[in-house]
């Protein structure tokens, strides 16, 4: 059993996962997490849904698709949807346009092409651009071992960017020199390949 | 000048100098300044201080070897390149002159910084736990703007971005600095090396820096250059 | 007043509105989304905030960057973390904190005055920082020649650093006690007595 697992009561691991997970998570996975017998987390689990139960609060606990989920109570939608009309969308990161522009650039990519150019890894950064719909996943880099999925822009990039394909972006020789061109040339080449590269510098000032 | 490429592992290294007393860092931070005189800091003196302090077991020896191989051989060149004007000649003129008062000054406040730094250091720490909710609701489909000026300029910063760490803005001088880290680091942990061999594949700039950084040792008394013969091989070795 | 908040209690709206925002929510919002006064909302505020504490949730209610965030508790991050194989990113360097001080107590700032108040060139920092999002260019310094950017810290800095606002942190002067800058100076005298005066460039022997 885990070390965090004595002194934190049993049912605050299983609401801070939830709260962490956008998907219903199974019994398993929260054994798993948490180190807990599926047992206590049932035992948990009752007394969550006692507390997120639409007459107790604004967030309820439902079980679907066999997990667990957090989510509005239905009786709030109205509120949750004009929040959703009036807020603002984050505005996106200089490293996420980084991300975009290799995609949009040189994609399909691999995530670990992604990197290579950049020089850092950018992981966590596409994951939220993924989040965000603004790249997908549209298949898989079969000549590499383990079958990496290969990204690229989406529809919802290009509206976003008040465009209508790729050709209404300037061209990548418009904006780079052709030593440079030559140089990201050789970094893809480098990337595709070797194997994918864990050894980029973290992303750290 | 700078030590930027040095971590800060090195943060509760103090030193006992008759020109200073206090942490490792901040004389280095007056000697950025100009406001100690590099002829007045005793190279040798510095590194008996750190051999002394360095503890091999602790888990950062490494990194705090390293910063401090890098950080000396900065003072190294800082020295050498004070010792030659012809390499810099742009020492004259526009030369602040401080007074006692305004130095004192600009050092506390530095010094300010340098506890804000720490404070914010334990806040993330303290925070770094909070994982924010993951429901939150995609903004409603064509609410995102992206910038596409935004997009040129990010395409035009990757592409043109060497993949070697990002030292073009500190001048080609800082490039050698790293080099010479680890070329002084190498010589200080694993014995005698061939000058020829450690200067192998560097330019000719950063080949005569290496040169002048080893004779500038030598003269510190930090390493102990060698030829078997005149124009023969050079070989670099630590002092016992 | 809108239909639903008839009904629903009003720190559910709330809640619910909360969950579904991974960005602070301020009051202002809050109360335009639920249709609700300020008021009632800080009311609302006050009770959630007991019931979304550390002690008492895997959950808890943050105030901070000008707003209100439910977070997963600290307690559980290793079970949170292990649910969500994240790598945590990369800690920031010393420098970096130090920039990020210098922004904090000093901003808006400019590339080059961080530089001044640190003694070393930290424009590589800086664009780290921009990557990570924790500072932003908010403006430019048309007082100086080339109108260089201004930059300062940003809601994520807030966050990161869970503090509500700039009140948040100790004062400058709070941080060097004058014992202290007693030494700094003594020292400093000490060291322009017993050396050649250092006010002149060094001269080659």
């Amino acid at each position: 059993m885990s070390e965090e697992s004595l002194s934190v009561p049993k049912p605050h691991l299983i609401e801070a996962i939830l709260l962490s997970s956008a998907r219903p998570v199974g019994l398993g996975a929260l054994s798993s997490a948490t180190g807990l017998p599926e047992e206590d987390i049932r035992t948990a689990l009752a007394d969550l849904t006692q507390r997120y139960s639409p007459e107790n609060s604004g967030i309820v606990l439902r079980n679907v698709a066999g997990g667990y989920l957090l989510s509005t109570n239905p009786l709030c939608a109205p509120a949750v949807e004009r929040f959703r009309e009036d807020v603002r969308p984050t505005p996106l990161s200089g490293a996420a346009y980084e991300v975009l522009s290799c995609t949009l650039y040189h994609g399909p990519l691999t995530r670990s092409a992604i990197s290579q150019l950049r020089g850092v890894n950018s992981d966590a950064v596409v994951r939220n651009l993924i989040d965000r719909s603004l790249l997908a996943e549209v298949g898989t880099d079969h000549a590499h071992p383990g079958s990496p999925a290969l990204l690229d822009v989406t529809d919802e990039f290009f509206v976003a960017a008040g465009a209508a394909s790729r050709e209404d972006f300037p061209t990548l020789d418009s904006l780079v020199g052709e030593e440079e061109i030559a140089r990201v040339r050789e970094r893809l080449a480098q990337a595709s390949s070797e194997t994918p590269p864990a050894e980029h510098p973290p992303e750290a000032p | 000048m700078t030590f930027e490429a040095s971590g800060r592992s090195l943060s509760d290294f103090t030193v006992e100098l008759d020109v200073y007393s206090g942490p490792y860092e901040w004389l280095l931070a007056l000697i950025l300044k100009e406001e100690l005189d590099i002829f007045e800091v005793p190279l040798r003196e510095l590194v008996d201080l750190y051999l002394n302090a360095r503890n091999p077991e602790a888990p950062n020896a490494l990194e705090r070897d390293t910063d401090f191989a890098g950080s000396a051989a900065a003072l190294i060149l800082l020295k050498s390149r004070t010792l030659s004007p012809i390499l810099e000649s742009e020492a004259e003129g526009d030369e602040e002159t401080i007074s006692p008062e305004q130095l004192a000054e600009r050092l506390t406040e530095y010094l300010k910084i340098r506890r804000g730094a720490q404070a914010l250091r334990e806040r993330f720490a303290a925070n770094m736990g909070h994982h924010p909710t993951a429901h939150a609701l995609p903004p409603r489909p064509g609410r995102l703007r992206l910038r596409p000026g935004l997009l040129s300029e990010a395409a035009r910063r990757v592409f043109s971005r060497r993949l070697e760490p990002p030292v073009e803005h500190l001048g080609p001088i800082i490039v050698t600095l790293q080099e010479l880290a680890s070329v002084i680091h190498a010589a200080l942990v694993r014995g005698p090396v061939s000058y020829e061999e450690l200067v192998r594949d560097m330019d000719r700039l950063n080949t005569a820096v290496a040169f002048a950084a080893a004779l500038s040792l030598a003269q510190e008394g930090s390493l102990r250059l060698t030829q078997a013969e005149p124009l023969g091989p050079l070989t670099l070795e630590p002092v016992a």
